[in-house]
């Protein structure tokens, strides 16, 4: 078995310029980082920032959000809405310690079959040199009252670790 | 551990399920421990917590009666999310119930006498329990009469119970639903069960009052029996309030001093006047 | 202060309003108070060491529903009412806003007209605290962020204090006790506990007036105002002091920027 | 009970030694303006200078979020993981207050009305309270209107009392016989002095036995809408009291797995009582702030034969608005025209 560090990394996407773009991508017979899995939505505004943080409590170690350039909006100013929303989103992120280094945004139309291909390698060779994104998850498990076996269960996971090198 | 966790739940298979009205379902639940089953009874009027695993629990009452053993069921109507989820469940999945909670009906207490219930849409499912208690015990009691009512005919619950007590030559059922509610053939009666109960007339001699039902019918029926001539002693109902652990802790459920979960959910209307109008 | 009293003494001696929103003396510091006649309006004060932002009880139909109401607002207060305005959250017939200013003279605002172009032209009170511990923060690494708020936010008992004692959180049903799909973990741990705080303040952004009454109300002295403090500061860096068009976040500009998008 | 005398250096030796027995001892750690009960690694963390702590020491047994079972789902079929009490460490709470301690026993009769609750009592049972007098006191004290004291040993498995140099020890329990006749050694006999000397003067605000007569009798005052207007229907008060209880059940799943959480809840919250059909018997802020105070001085004496309230003053201090509840005490006590 192979125990090198295989990223999770988790793509929002809008349904009109990335999704048929990572569709071109298959279509041409690129190939990139098999990491990756798709949640589609009809548009990046409609992206709620909770749904990256549940990502990450969940067990992705990198994001990726993407959509249509901007002006091309299917719906004309969704991508505009999103991006304002991302700017606060991702300052706020930062000032708070979370690591802001794993979350990707990007335009890619349907056209950027290989743009899309470039942004998930690199997402996933950045998230891989990251390492796994353990301090969110910890939070996400983290039960004061259980804090004792919390201890326990950490302590079998570090050594889980050692086994598998 | 020295004492049991009060919060663990009986694992319970769903046996069977009947859709009883757009959005309710009544489940028939079978324990899976038959050590469970031995040591488990319960009383009319007792009331129970739901869970589906995932969602969380919910408090119904429990609609079978203490005489039909082997089993438990409950009628509830889809409204957030664990109501949602026990929708969900087919037969032969699994879910909790803890339970019985809260007082019963003094059913031991009402032998010899006439009973009459009164009940409104959703809350046929706490009278049940008591209705087939007594029809099982048929000896025990006199006359029995059942008003039911409901929005439309589509919302009364069950509706072949309904037929059965209909049938039963020692039952009087008087059914009605609000008026635009009726069907072509609806053969009941159209009107709002105070009214109902007015034109119903029964003699309160010797006779003993259930009424369940949403806030506004209670609210409007009490006077009805009043002017009947149903003395307070003689009227019983039940209140439900919000409830998260069904044993007097969480502190939610009280009404003044007293906890719907312990004192109740069971109340007479003495004991209702004496409570502050906190429900 | 005795100019603040002989003002609402008349406000209800000429039965303008029904219902004055002040402070009176408290325990340690003023307090909240709410004066319903000329004879109450003796008990007001007005100082440096009134805490919260009175503008959170305008929303309190309990209280106010449909009465004529008066209100001394500081600065922060100001801004409050002036966003619960634009969110249609105020009846302008109803309310009568006297406008404390930090040398203690009170501001007769005839209209939200007035309180805008106030608004417009007043500077803001000093954070000069705030603005160093925003400065500490910002220079750590982000692991070193990452322990100091989940420390912080580690203790959080989620009384929503915070989220009481803030004039633009008046939704009846809160983000947190939607429970389909449940966003946020309604009890208490870390993870849950940052969530609340991050979906706070990006519901405050573009709104908040900056007025540090969540941090003041915070029972364990978590300094959650650091965060919308901060989110204020963004704001008006990414897209300007003034929001014009509408909230921050329902509105865009087409040229925007950014530098993170690829 | 008994009296012994230890000084300052034992009392660290001694807390040291429990420590290093593998006990968890929770103790008052000083950050900022903010003093709060800690696990603590060393005694070096203890702080003894604050006057109260932020909250309460009602976390040991009444954890903010605790899991009450897990279990795990296997398609349609469901297995249980029972609560485990083995997890629960051996305690030892040091330097909480009289009034801290006194709170116990109003939080013991509500989770064992009727019926046990395993999680507070295993809690409980591993739990041993070393309190400490209080030799100073703040405006929003009132212990002593309430019964109690600065000096009682109410609740306390052990009273400490500073005494000079040294501390007056009072072993009041066998539990806490145990801890001491452990390290005999650390204790010499107790010197002849007067307790009360060495306490804090904590001034009565308000006669219990009045508000006792008019509390029961005023459910429709109009006294409650008054006194809630400025409350902006948080849950400090609640959260930060020593025997508050009220509690929600939560489920945390992931997959097929999952808990049952019990986490606090406030009878101050809106939609504390909300039913599904969306009434609300308690529907604004003065029936929630009324059932707060009566639950306390009501219906708790009357259902558990035990006051909710033992006078720490904490909602007072926690409270964003000053809502000061020994202050609503006392003009309660002295209202008239209430039926006696």
């Amino acid at each position: 078995m192979n125990n090198e560090f295989e990223p999770k990394v988790v793509a929002f996407v809008c349904n009109w310029c990335t999704y048929a773009g990572a569709d071109l991508t298959g279509t041409s017979r690129i190939k990139y980082a098999s990491n990756v899995k798709i949640v589609r939505f009809p548009c990046t505004g409609r992206i709620d920032f909770m749904l990256l943080l549940k990502a990450f409590a969940n067990g992705a170690d990198g994001i990726i959000v993407s959509g249509c350039h901007p002006n091309d909006c299917h719906y004309t100013s969704g991508n505009f809405h999103a991006r304002r929303r991302w700017i606060l989103f991702r300052s706020l992120l930062d000032f708070m310690g979370i690591d802001i280094n794993r979350i990707q945004f990007s335009w890619v139309s349907a056209a950027e079959g290989a743009k899309w291909a470039d942004i998930v390698n690199k997402t996933v060779t950045n998230i891989r040199e990251l390492g796994p994104y353990m301090e969110y998850r910890r939070a996400a498990n983290f039960l004061e009252a259980n804090e004792e076996e919390l201890t326990k269960e950490l302590a079998r996971n570090k050594e889980e670790e050692v086994k598998h090198g | 551990m020295t004492e049991k966790n009060i919060y663990l739940p009986y694992l319970m298979t769903v046996e069977k399920i009947t859709q009883e009205a757009p959005g309710v379902k009544t489940l028939r639940l079978k324990f899976k421990d038959e050590e469970d089953e031995k040591n488990f009874s319960f009383k009319a009027g007792q009331f129970a917590e739901y869970s589906a695993f995932g969602e969380g629990e919910c408090t119904f009452c429990i609609a079978s009666s203490p005489t039909r053993k082997g089993y438990v069921e409950c009628t509830f109507r889809e409204a957030g999310r664990v109501t949602s989820a026990l929708a969900k469940l087919e037969e032969g999945d699994t879910m909790g119930f803890r339970g019985p909670y809260g007082n019963t009906f003094p059913i031991d207490e009402w032998k010899g006498k006439n009973l009459l219930f009164i009940a409104g849409g959703i809350a046929l499912p706490p009278m049940r329990c008591v209705i087939w208690n007594a029809l099982d015990t048929r000896e025990n009691f006199k006359d029995i009469s059942i008003l039911y009512g409901a929005k439309s005919v589509a919302d009364l619950v069950y509706k072949h119970e309904l037929k059965e007590w209909d049938e039963m030559p020692d039952v009087k059922l008087v059914t009605t639903v609000d008026p635009g509610g009726e069907t072509p053939d609806w053969k009941g009666e159209v009107g709002f069960v105070p009214s109902v109960l007015e034109k119903m007339n029964p003699s309160p001699e010797n006779t003993i009052a259930i009424v369940c039902g949403p806030p506004v019918m209670i609210k409007f029926t009490f006077p009805v029996l009043e002017k009947l001539g149903f003395k307070s002693e003689n009227i019983y109902t039940t209140l439900e309030n919000r409830m998260k652990c069904g044993v007097g802790k969480c502190g939610r459920c009280n009404v003044g001093n007293k906890y719907v979960c312990k004192d109740g959910p069971v109340f007479s209307k003495v004991e209702l006047e004496s409570l502050p109008a906190e429900y | 202060m005795a100019e603040l009293n002989s003002k609402v003494k008349e406000l209800f001696e000429k039965d303008l309003i029904d219902i004055f929103i002040g402070y009176e003396e408290g325990t340690r510091n003023p307090r909240p108070y709410f004066a319903y006649s000329a004879q109450d309006a003796d008990n007001l004060v007005f100082n440096d060491k009134c805490q919260g932002n009175l503008a959170v009880y305008l929303t309190r139909k309990d209280l106010v529903g449909g009465k004529r109401v008066g209100i001394s607002a500081s600065y922060f207060a100001l801004k409050s009412i002036s966003q619960l305005f634009d969110e249609n959250q105020l009846k302008e017939d109803l309310l009568i806003v006297l406008g404390m200013k930090e040398d203690g003279s009170i501001l007769e605002f005839k209209g939200l007209d007035e309180i805008r172009t106030y608004l417009s032209e007043a500077k803001a009170p000093s954070k000069q605290k705030d603005d160093e511990l925003l400065k500490e923060l910002s220079e750590m690494s982000q692991a070193e962020r990452w322990q100091f708020w989940s420390d912080e936010l580690s203790k959080c008992f989620k009384c929503y204090a915070c989220r009481a004692a803030c004039p633009m959180c008046y939704c009846t049903k809160c983000i947190i006790e939607v429970n389909r799909p449940q966003w946020i973990q309604p009890w208490i741990s870390t993870q849950g506990n940052m969530e609340w705080q991050i979906n706070r303040v990006m519901h405050m952004a573009g709104r908040c007036s900056d007025c540090g009454s969540c941090g003041a109300a915070c029972p364990i002295g978590i300094p959650i105002h650091l965060l919308t403090h901060m989110m204020t500061k963004t704001v008006a860096a990414n897209f300007g002091e003034s929001n014009e068009q509408g909230n921050v976040l329902s509105t865009f500009k087409p040229d925007d920027k950014e530098n993170f998008i690829l | 009970m008994e009296r012994k005398y230890i000084s300052q250096d034992s009392l660290k030796t001694w807390l040291s030694k429990l420590n290093d027995e593998g006990k968890h001892i929770y103790a008052p750690v000083a950050k900022g303006d903010k003093t709060d009960f800690k696990h603590i690694k060393s005694v070096g963390e203890i702080s003894m200078e604050h006057i109260q702590t932020t909250q309460s020491a009602k976390a040991i047994a009444f954890p903010r979020t605790e899991k009450l079972f897990s279990y795990t789902k296997n398609k349609g079929d469901v297995s249980l993981q029972d609560y485990d009490s083995s997890v629960i460490p051996e305690t030892v709470v040091f330097g909480l207050h009289p009034c801290d301690a006194a709170g116990f026993r109003p939080l013991s009769n509500i989770f064992n009305w009727g019926t046990p609750d395993t999680p507070f009592n295993e809690r409980m049972k591993r739990t041993t309270l070393i309190a400490l007098s209080c030799s100073q006191c703040d405006e929003a004290c009132f212990c002593t209107s309430v019964n109690g004291s600065p000096g009682n040993t109410e609740g306390s498995d052990i009273l400490l009392t500073k005494i000079k140099d040294g501390y007056l020890v009072e072993v009041v329990t066998d539990k806490g016989k145990e801890l001491v006749s452990k390290y005999e050694n650390l204790f010499d006999a107790a010197p002849e002095v007067n307790k009360e000397e060495f306490l804090a003067n904590v001034p009565q605000k308000f006669g219990l036995e009045e508000l006792q007569q008019r509390i029961s009798n005023m459910f429709e005052s109009e006294v409650w809408k008054q006194q809630s207007a400025r409350c902006l229907g948080c849950g400090a008060c609640a959260f930060v009291c020593p025997t508050c209880a009220c509690f929600d059940i939560q489920e945390d799943n992931k997959g097929s797995k999952g808990s049952r959480l019990r986490c606090w809840d406030s009878c101050g919250f809106s939609l504390f009582t909300v039913h599904t059909s969306g009434h609300n018997p308690r529907e604004v802020q003065s029936q929630r702030w009324r059932q707060r105070l009566l639950h306390k001085f009501s219906y708790m004496p009357e259902r558990l034969s035990v006051r909710g309230c033992t006078g720490c003053g904490r909602c007072s201090r926690a409270c964003p608005v000053d809502m000061n509840i020994a202050e609503h005490l006392s003009s309660i006590s002295k209202l008239e025209n209430v039926e006696k």
